[in-house]
C-alpha cells in the first residue's frame, strides 16, 4: 500500500513539530514556517518539545488527535521518532521529514514518509574539510575541533564528514574534540582551555557558527589573531559568522539555511497535486567565503 | 470504632487538603479541556496522552517513596535513559529478557544511590546529583553517543506501542499495576511504615529501633527500578534507546509528587495523589498544544515556558489556600 | 543473685571532651532502679551507650551474664531494652497508633498490618495510662504531655526485661505521675527491672529500690533507698557535706519581700481561638504570677498570646499603660517582653550555634551598631551571664547542642535576662533541670522580680507555683477560672482549685 | 544559700584553639581534592604551570563562584534556590535592550548604567519573588524556585523574542574581558563580593539572623528574628549574584543568548556550595567554602578538557569527584 494521498484544498490544517528552540538555528526555522503559512493557506499548530525525543512524538500524537491533514517533522533523531512518522501514516496523514532524517532501515521515504527534505549533514563536513585543504596555508595543520551536543545527529555527522576527510591526509591532525554544546559561550570556554593545551594550534573547525564565533572570542582573548595565524571554519551561514568572513577572522562557513517554510509549501502542494516527489529533495547548501560574504549578509539570520 | 463511613470520607477530606486540592485540580483542567478543545476527549489523545505520560507516573512514584522519607532522587532521568539503552540492547532478546534487563540496570543505580546515601553518608541530594551525572555519562559511554536502536522483530514494543484488550496502552495498564503494589506497601506494611516514620523524624525512628537503613536502601532502590521501567517505556515506545533523553524528569517528577501533596521534608505522602499530580502536570502539556491548534494565537516555545511556570505558580498558590484554611479549621 | 546489666568502668568522650570517664551501673533483675546526678553528668549519654546509640570509648558492659552485643537502638529492643529517651523520640506526622505500634505491628498474613488491630491494642496500652483518645489522629496534635504518655506506653508495651526510662515525668502532672508509678509497680511485680532517671527525688523515693548517683561523668554512690535521705542523695550529687545543704531550704524562691508595685500588664478576656477562650490576667512589677492548670488547660497558649506568638481574636492588652497587642516576637520583645519557651529543643537552641550566638540571639537588635554586631559587648555579656548562671560549658563558642539539658536551659534564660524584659514570661522554666541548677534558676527568678520586673510563672511542679508565686492564676479549658493569693496558698489549696471547678463544670 | 556549679571545667574564657583546628578539618576535604587537582595538572596537563592557565581559569570560574555565594546563603536557611540559570538569562536579556535601546545610544553613560542597574534589579526582583514564596506562601524551595526555574529563561526569550542579541561595547564588556592588574576583571569582583559577604555573614545581625534561621526557624522565631526578611533577603542576595554572573556571561561573549545563559547554573552552583561544606539543612554559610568548591568544579572541568577526556567519561569522572570531595568532608566532620 503506498502512501495517503492529500486532497488539494484552499487551507490545510498543517503540524509543525518542532524538536526545540535553544538556538538562533532553530528559531529561523519555526518562524521560516509561521512566515509561510498565510501565503501557503496553513492553519499552522506549531508545537515544541524541548530537546525531547520522546516529547515530540507526545506533541505528534496531538496534532493526530486534533486531525491535522499533513506533518512536517524535523525529527530530533533518528530512531526515537519512527513511532511518531508510523503513527501519523496508521492516521492517513503525509508525513514530509525536515532537515533532519529517520533511520531508512525502518521507516523509507515514498513508503511510510513522503520525502526529507533538508541537507546532508555529513557532506557539509566534507566540505569543510575540503574547503581546508584546500585553502589552509601552513605545511602542518594541528586542528581543534569544537562539537555540537554529545550524542546528537548532526554533531555526528558533521564530525563523520570532516574527520573521514582529514584522516586521509598525514599533514593534517585532530589534536582534540570536545562537545561545546552547539553553544558560543560553551564554544569560549572549550576553545580557552583546549589553547592553553594545545597553543601549537591553527585550524579550528566548529560544528556550527555559534561555537565558531565563541572560538574567535577566546583566541582574540588570549591574544591570538585567527584569521592571520588560526584560520576558523563552520558551518551553518549566520550574519555573525558572515560578518566574521568579512572581517577576516573565518575562513569559512557552509550553509545550512533554516528557512524551509517556502519550501515546504512548495513541495506539499506538488504532492497534492499528486506529482512524484524525490524521496530526498536535496537542499543545495552554498558555501560562503571572503568572495561572497559581502553580498549574502544581508539575507543571513 | 463505630465510624461510618460517610464520617470517614469527612474525616480524610479534612485531613487531606492538601491532595484533595489536586483532585480539584485535575478535574477542573480536563473539564476546561473537555469544553474548549474537539477531540480533546478522543480516544486516540486519551491513549496516546496515558502512553506517554506512564513514563512519567512511574518515576513520580518512585520519588514519592523517596521524598516521603526526605531524601530526593536527581537521578531518575539519566537512569532512565542509561536504562533505554539497556533495554534496546536486549530488544533482541524479548520483553522477558529486556524488562528485567532495564528495571534491573534502574535498580543497581538505586543500590549505588543507597550505598552513597547509607553507607557513606552522603547528602541525598549530592549522592544523586552525582548519579544523574554518572548515569548520564555512562548512557552516552555504552552506546557510543548515539540512539540504539530496537529490534522491531522481537515482542519488545509490544509494551510502549500496542494496547490491551485493543483499549488501554500496555504500559498504562504495568503503571496502575506498579501503583496498586506501591499503595499496597505504603499503607499495609511496615515497610511502607517505617518509610514514613524516616520522613517524620529519621532520629526519632532509629531510637525507635526501625529498620531505617533498610528502608531507606529500599525507596532508593526502588527509585531507580521506577526509572528503570520508564527507560523500558522509553525505548519500547520510541523504539530506540537514547542517552540523551531524561533531562530535567526528576523535577517534574518532583514537582508531580510535591503537587500531589507530599511534604518534601518527608513523613506525609500518598501514591493516588501523586498520580493525579503527574497527570495534572503533564496535562498542562497536551492542553498548551490543543490550544496551539485553536490558531487563535500561536504560541510559541517561550511563551509556553512561561504559562508552564504560571500554571505551577496557580496550583501552587490553590494548594497552599486551600492547605491554610485547613490549619483555621482545626 | 546474677546482675541483668553491669556496665564497668565506661568513658565516652565528644570531640575530645569527656562525658563519662569510669560510670559504673549494677541493675537487679525486677528492681526500679533510680540514676541521678546534675544536669551534665552523664546520665543520658550512659544510658545511650547501653542501648546501642553511641559506642564506648572504654569499659565493659555485660547483660544478663552475658557481654552485650548491643550496636544499635533496634538490636537493644531485640535483647530487651526497651527505652524512653529524654528528648521525645517519636514521629509527631504519623498517627498516634504507629508511634506506639511501629515495628511491631499486628500482621494479616504475614505481611499486612492489621490496622484495625492495631488501632485496638493501642488503645487497650493507652487506657493503661488512662487516656483516650483518638488513636487516628496525628500524635503531634496532642500535648506534649499526651505525648510523652505515648512514648511510654510504647516502651511498656514491648515485652522488655528492663525499661529505661530518661526523667519521664518531666512533662507530666500529678495525677499522670500517679498513674506512671502504678505501670512502674506493675513491671516490677511482673518481674521487669526499670531504669528511672529523674530529677524529682521524691518520685524516687516513691518508686525506687535503689539509687545510682552520677556527678561529673562518674559513679558516687549506690545506695538502698530505704536507707537514705533525699539530703544525702543531694550531697552524694554536689559533692558536700550534709550539713551544708541542710542549712537551707528547698526551693530558692523566699516569698515575695516587697509590695508589687505598679500595673505592668492588663489582659482582658483575651482569645486566640480554641485553645484560649477566655482569659483575664494582671501582672504587677515586682511579682511573680503563676498560672496553674492541669497539662492542656491552656497556659502555654496564654503566654503565646501575650508574646504575639498567635493573635488575638478577641480581647485587649494593656502592657506598661498603653495598648499592646503585639504582631509578632519581635514587636513584643522590643515592647519589652520575654518568652521562655516550654519546648526547648524544638522552641530554643538553635544546636549548631554556639552558646555566645545563642545566648544573645534576642539581644541582637539592641547590640547592632551599624548593622554590624557589636563583638566586644556581646563576648562582655555572655562572659558575665556564663559566670553568674554558672553555665557548664568549656568555652562560649561551643555549640550548644553539646551542652547537657540544664545547662542548655540556663543559656535561654540568660538570653531572656539579657534583653531586660520587664515581663518575662517562663514556661516551665525549671523542667528537666537538676536539683543545684533548678534553685539557681528560682533564685535568679526572684531576683529580677526583685529588680522592679514581673514574671509570668507556668510550671506543673505544684511545689514551685505554691512557693515561687505570689499569686496563681488557674486555667482549665482555655479559661481563666479563679485566682489564688499569696501567702497562703497550699498544694492542697491549689490542687483544690484546679480539681473544684473542674467537678462543677462536669455536674453541670 | 549558694550553690556553685559543678567545678572541674573552666567556665567561660576563651579557646580560640579549638575552633580554628575544628574549622580547618570541616575544609580539609576541599583543600585536599584541591591540592590533589593541582598536583595533578602540574605533572600531566600541558603548559599548566601559564599565566594564562591562571587567568581563563579566573575568568570562567567567577561566574559559578558568584552565583554559588548566592547559592550558600540560601543554603544556609535550609532552602536552595534552582532558578539562578533562569534568573542569569533574564538579567543578561534585559542588558543588551537596554543599551541598545535609542535613550542608552543618545546617553551613553546613563543607558550604560541602566543597562547594569535594571537588569540587577530585576533579578532582585525575582529573588524577592522566590524569597516571598517560600518564606510568606511557605512553599518549599525547591518547589517554589522551579517556578521560575521554568518560566523565568521563558520571559528572557519572550523579551528577546528568542533572538541571539549581539551586540560591540566596549564598556559593557569591561564586565567580562577587563583586567585589574593583569587579572581578569570578574575575578576582582568575585572576590570582592566574597569578603563582602563574609563580613556580612560573620559580622552583621543579618548574618547571625541567617544562621539562626536556618539552624532552628521556630527558636529564631521566638527570639523576635526577622524570619521572613532574612529568607527574603538571602534569596534577593542570590538573584542579585546571578544577575550579575548572567551580565558578566554576556559581556564576555558580546552577546546573549537567553536560552543557553546560565544553562544548568543551578547544578554547579550547588555542587561548589556543597563541596565548599554548606550544609543542605541550612545553619551554615561557608562563603569562602563555595569559592573554593567553584574553584574544585572550574579545574576538574579544565583537567578533564585539557587532557582530551570524552564529554561522557569527564561526567562519570564529575560525579565521582563531587562524592569523594563530600565523603572526604563528611568523615572528617566525624
Ligand atoms: N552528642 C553530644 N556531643 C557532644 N557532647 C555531648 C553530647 N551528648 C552529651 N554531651 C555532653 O556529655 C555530658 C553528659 O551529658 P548527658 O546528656 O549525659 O547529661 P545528663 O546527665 O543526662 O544531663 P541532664 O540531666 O541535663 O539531661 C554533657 O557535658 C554534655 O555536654
Ligand atoms: N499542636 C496542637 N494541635 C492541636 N491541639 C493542641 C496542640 N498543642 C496543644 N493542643 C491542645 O491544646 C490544649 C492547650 O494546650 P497547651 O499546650 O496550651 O496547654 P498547657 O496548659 O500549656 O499544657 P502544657 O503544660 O503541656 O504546656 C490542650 O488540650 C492540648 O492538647
Ligand atoms: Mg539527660
Ligand atoms: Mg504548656
Amino acid at each position: 500500500d503506498g502512501l495517503p494521498p492529500l486532497e488539494q484544498k484552499d487551507t490545510y490544517t498543517v503540524g509543525f513539530a518542532q524538536m526545540e528552540s535553544n538556538n538562533p538555528w532553530r528559531i529561523a526555522e519555526t518562524k521560516s514556517f509561521h512566515d509561510t503559512a498565510e501565503s501557503c493557506g496553513w492553519n499552522l499548530i506549531a508545537t515544541d518539545a524541548a530537546g525531547s525525543a520522546a516529547k515530540q512524538v507526545a506533541d505528534v500524537d496531538s496534532m493526530i488527535a486534533q486531525g491535522i491533514d499533513v506533518l512536517f517533522l524535523p525529527p530530533r533523531e533518528e530512531k526515537p521518532l519512527i513511532p511518531a512518522v508510523m503513527k501519523a501514516r496508521a492516521a492517513g496523514i503525509p508525513t514530509f521529514l525536515i532537515d533532519r532524517s529517520v533511520d531508512p532501515a525502518v521507516a523509507k521515504p515514498g513508503e511510510h514518509f513522503v520525502s526529507f527534505l533538508g541537507s546532508d549533514f555529513i557532506d557539509q563536513g566534507r566540505r569543510v574539510a575540503e574547503w581546508t585543504l584546500e585553502n589552509f596555508e601552513g605545511e602542518q595543520g594541528i586542528i581543534v575541533e569544537l562539537e555540537g551536543t554529545t550524542g546528537s545527529s548532526p554533531a555526528n555527522d558533521r564530525r563523520k564528514g570532516f574527520d573521514d576527510v582529514m584522516a586521509q591526509h598525514d599533514n593534517m591532525t585532530i589534536v582534540a574534540s570536545q562537545t561545546g554544546d552547539f553553544a558560543r559561550d560553551m564554544g569560549r570556554q572549550v576553545m580557552e582551555t583546549l589553547l592553553q593545551a594545545h597553543p601549537d594550534v591553527n585550524i579550528v573547525y566548529a560544528h556550527n557558527d555559534e561555537m565558531a564565533i565563541g572560538a574567535i572570542q577566546a583566541l582574540e582573548l588570549a591574544g591570538r589573531k585567527p584569521g592571520e595565524d588560526v584560520l576558523v571554519v563552520s558551518i551553518d551561514g549566520t550574519r555573525d559568522a558572515l560578518q566574521a568572513i568579512i572581517d577576516g577572522k573565518m575562513g569559512v562557513t557552509v550553509e545550512s539555511s533554516p528557512f524551509f517554510g517556502p519550501l515546504a509549501c512548495e513541495v506539499m502542494n506538488k504532492y497534492a497535486a499528486g506529482e512524484t516527489i524525490e524521496p530526498w529533495v536535496q537542499v543545495q547548501d552554498r558555501i560562503f567565503t571572503v568572495d561572497n560574504a559581502a553580498e549574502n549578509i544581508d539575507a543571513a539570520y | 470504632m463505630l465510624d461510618t463511613d460517610a464520617l470517614d470520607l469527612r474525616k480524610y477530606l479534612a485531613g487531606n487538603t492538601q491532595t484533595t486540592a489536586v483532585w480539584l485540580a485535575l478535574i477542573l483542567l480536563i473539564l476546561f479541556g473537555l469544553l474548549r478543545y474537539d477531540n480533546f476527549g478522543g480516544a486516540y489523545n486519551i491513549a496516546s496522552f496515558l502512553n506517554y505520560n506512564a513514563m512519567f507516573i512511574v518515576i513520580s512514584l518512585g520519588m514519592c517513596f523517596v521524598i516521603m522519607t526526605g531524601g530526593i532522587d536527581l537521578s531518575v532521568g539519566s537512569v532512565a535513559a542509561f536504562t533505554s539503552v539497556v533495554a534496546a540492547y536486549l530488544s533482541p532478546y524479548g520483553l522477558d529478557v529486556a524488562a528485567p534487563g532495564a528495571i534491573l540496570a534502574g535498580a543497581a543505580f538505586g543500590a549505588v544511590n543507597a550505598l552513597f546515601i547509607i553507607a557513606m553518608r552522603i547528602p541525598p541530594f549530592i549522592a544523586t546529583l552525582a548519579t544523574m551525572l554518572g548515569a548520564k555519562g555512562g548512557a552516552l559511554v555504552i552506546s557510543g553517543a548515539e540512539t540504539i536502536g530496537v529490534d522491531w522483530g522481537s515482542n519488545f514494543t509490544k509494551l510502549g506501542m500496542e494496547k490491551a484488550f485493543g483499549t488501554i496502552p500496555w504500559a498504562i495498564l504495568i503503571v496502575a499495576i506498579v501503583a496498586v503494589l506501591l499503595w499496597i506497601v505504603l499503607e499495609k506494611t511496615s515497610l511502607g511504615r517505617t518509610v514514613l516514620a524516616i520522613g517524620g523524624g529519621e532520629d526519632a525512628s532509629i531510637l525507635m529501633g526501625l529498620k531505617v537503613n533498610r528502608a531507606k536502601a529500599f525507596v532508593y532502590i526502588l527509585s531507580g527500578a521506577c526509572a528503570g521501567m520508564a527507560g523500558l517505556f522509553l525505548a519500547s515506545g520510541f523504539g530506540a534507546g537514547q542517552p540523551l533523553e531524561g533531562i530535567g524528569w526528576e523535577l517534574s517528577a518532583i514537582a508531580s509528587v510535591v503537587v500531589g501533596g507530599t511534604l518534601l521534608t518527608g513523613g506525609l505522602g500518598s501514591v493516588p495523589a501523586t498520580i493525579a499530580g503527574a497527570l495534572l502536570l503533564g496535562l498542562v502539556f497536551n492542553i498548551l498544544n490543543f490550544e496551539n491548534g485553536r490558531g487563535t494565537i500561536s504560541l510559541s516555545a517561550y511563551w509556553q515556558m512561561v504559562i508552564r511556570g504560571g500554571f505551577l505558580f496557580v496550583v501552587i498558590l490553590f494548594q497552599t489556600r486551600v492547605s491554610s484554611q485547613d490549619q483555621k479549621v482545626s | 543473685m546474677q546482675p541483668l546489666v553491669s556496665m564497668q568502668g565506661i568513658e565516652k568522650s565528644f570531640s575530645g571532651v569527656p562525658a563519662l570517664r569510669a560510670a559504673d551501673l549494677e541493675l537487679a533483675p525486677g528492681e526500679v532502679h533510680g540514676l541521678i546526678g546534675q544536669n551534665g553528668a552523664g546520665k543520658s549519654t550512659l544510658i545511650k551507650i547501653l542501648t546501642g546509640v553511641y559506642r564506648r570509648d572504654a569499659g565493659t558492659v555485660r547483660f544478663d551474664g552475658q557481654d552485650s552485643t548491643v550496636s544499635s537502638p533496634r538490636e537493644a529492643q531485640v535483647a530487651g531494652i526497651a527505652t524512653i529517651y529524654q528528648e521525645l523520640n517519636l514521629v509527631p506526622l504519623r498517627s498516634v497508633t504507629e508511634n506506639v505500634m511501629m515495628g511491631y505491628e499486628p500482621k494479616r498474613l504475614g505481611v499486612l498490618v492489621d490496622w484495625n488491630e492495631a488501632h485496638r491494642r493501642t488503645r487497650e496500652i493507652l487506657s493503661r495510662f488512662g487516656i483516650d483518645i483518638d488513636v487516628r489522629a496525628r500524635l503531634g496534635s496532642y500535648s506534649t504531655a499526651i505525648q510523652q504518655l505515648v512514648a511510654i506506653a510504647r516502651a511498656v508495651s514491648l515485652d522488655a526485661r528492663l525499661v529505661i526510662m530518661d526523667e519521664p515525668t518531666s512533662s507530666l502532672d500529678a495525677n499522670e505521675v500517679k498513674t506512671l508509678f502504678g505501670v512502674v509497680k506493675s513491671l516490677k511485680a511482673a518481674g521487669v527491672c526499670v531504669l528511672y532517671v529523674s530529677h524529682f527525688l521524691d518520685e524516687l523515693f516513691a518508686v525506687c529500690d535503689r539509687v545510682t548517683t552520677m556527678r561529673d561523668g562518674q559513679t558516687v554512690g549506690v545506695r538502698n533507698i530505704a536507707e537514705t535521705s533525699k539530703l544525702e542523695l543531694i550531697a552524694d550529687m554536689l559533692g558536700r557535706n550534709v550539713e551544708d545543704i541542710q542549712a537551707a531550704g528547698m526551693t530558692e524562691f523566699g516569698g515575695g519581700t516587697k509590695e508589687p508595685g505598679e500595673i505592668l500588664l492588663t489582659a482582658n478576656d483575651i482569645s486566640t481561638g480554641n485553645r484560649l477562650r477566655k482569659f483575664d490576667l494582671n501582672v504587677h512589677r515586682g511579682e511573680i504570677v503563676g498560672l496553674g492548670g492541669l497539662l492542656g488547660s491552656g497556659r502555654t497558649e496564654a503566654a503565646r498570646a501575650l508574646f504575639g506568638v498567635d493573635p488575638l481574636t478577641k480581647g485587649r492588652v494593656t502592657f506598661k499603660g498603653a495598648g499592646s497587642e503585639p504582631e509578632n516576637p519581635a514587636a513584643a520583645i522590643a515592647e519589652g517582653i520575654g518568652f521562655l519557651t516550654e519546648d526547648r529543643k524544638s522552641e530554643g537552641i538553635i544546636p549548631d550555634m554556639s552558646v555566645r550566638e545563642n545566648l544573645t540571639l534576642a539581644l541582637l537588635p539592641k547590640l547592632t551598631r551599624n548593622a554590624q554586631i557589636d563583638r566586644k559587648r556581646e563576648q562582655e555579656l555572655v562572659a558575665h551571664y556564663i559566670k553568674s548562671l554558672g553555665i557548664k560549658t568549656s568555652d562560649m563558642d561551643q555549640p550548644i547542642r553539646e551542652l547537657s539539658g540544664g545547662n542548655q536551659q540556663k543559656v535561654l534564660l540568660a538570653r531572656w535576662l539579657a534583653t531586660q524584659p520587664d515581663l518575662l514570661i517562663l514556661d516551665e522554666p525549671t523542667r528537666g533541670v537538676d536539683v543545684g541548677a533548678k534553685l539557681e534558676i528560682q533564685s535568679i527568678i526572684r531576683d529580677y522580680v526583685d529588680q522592679g520586673f514581673g514574671v509570668v510563672l507556668i510550671s506543673s511542679e505544684f511545689e514551685e507555683l505554691v512557693e515561687g508565686a505570689d499569686r496563681i492564676v488557674v486555667l482549665q479549658d482555655g479559661c481563666s477560672v479563679s485566682e489564688l493569693q499569696n501567702p497562703g496558698i497550699t498544694e492542697n489549696a491549689l490542687v483544690k482549685a484546679i480539681a473544684h471547678h473542674h467537678d462543677q463544670e462536669v455536674s453541670a | 544559700m549558694t550553690m556553685t556549679p559543678a567545678t572541674g571545667k573552666k567556665a567561660g574564657g576563651t579557646m580560640p584553639a579549638r575552633g580554628i583546628l575544628f574549622r580547618n578539618l570541616r575544609h580539609h576535604g576541599g583543600i585536599v581534592a584541591l591540592i590533589v587537582l593541582l598536583v595533578f595538572n602540574a605533572l600531566f596537563t600541558p603548559n599548566f604551570l601559564h599565566l594564562q592557565t591562571l587567568f581563563v581559569n579566573i575568568s570562567q570560574v567567577a561566574t559559578i563562584a558568584i552565583v554559588a555565594m548566592g547559592m550558600t546563603l540560601v543554603i544556609a536557611t535550609g532552602g536552595i534556590d534552582l532558578s539562578v540559570g533562569a534568573v542569569m538569562a533574564l538579567a543578561g536579556a534585559l542588558a543588551p535592550l537596554i543599551f541598545q535601546s535609542e535613550f542608552a545610544m543618545a546617553y551613553p553613560v546613563l543607558g550604560l548604567t541602566a543597562a547594569i542597574a535594571l537588569p540587577l534589579a530585576v533579578a532582585a526582583i525575582c529573588g524577592v519573588f522566590n524569597g516571598a514564596m517560600v518564606s510568606i506562601l511557605r512553599v518549599q524551595p525547591i518547589i517554589a524556585t522551579l517556578i521560575l526555574f521554568i518560566s523565568g529563561r521563558g520571559i528572557a526569550q519572550v523579551l528577546t523574542n528568542g533572538n541571539l542579541q549581539t551586540f560591540k561595547n566596549p564598556a559593557f564588556s569591561y564586565l567580562g574581558t577587563g583586567k585589574i592588574l593583569g587579572l581578569p576583571f570578574q575575578g576582582w569582583l568575585a572576590l570582592a563580593i566574597a569578603v563582602l559577604l563574609y563580613w556580612v555573614v560573620r559580622r552583621t545581625t543579618f548574618g547571625r539572623y541567617l544562621l539562626a534561621v536556618g539552624g532552628n526557624e521556630q527558636a529564631a522565631r521566638l527570639s523576635g528574628g526577622p524570619v521572613r526578611s532574612v529568607k527574603i533577603g538571602a534569596y534577593m542576595i542570590c538573584a542579585f549574584l546571578s544577575g550579575i554572573a548572567g551580565l558578566i556571561v554576556v559581556a564576555i561573549n558580546s552577546a546573549s543568548d537567553a536560552a543557553r545563559n546560565g544553562n544548568l547554573m543551578e547544578l554547579d552552583a550547588i555542587a561548589a556550595a556543597v563541596v565548599g561544606g554548606a550544609l543542605l539543612q541550612g545553619g551554615r554559610a561557608p562563603i569562602f567554602g563555595a569559592i573554593l568548591g567553584a574553584i574544585i568544579i572550574q579545574l576538574v572541568k579544565y583537567t578533564l578538557l585539557a587532557n582530551g577526556i570524552q564529554d561522557e567519561v569527564a561526567l562519570i569522572a564529575k560525579a565521582l569527584i563531587i562524592v569523594l570531595a563530600v565523603y572526604v568532608q563528611q568523615t572528617r566532620k566525624e
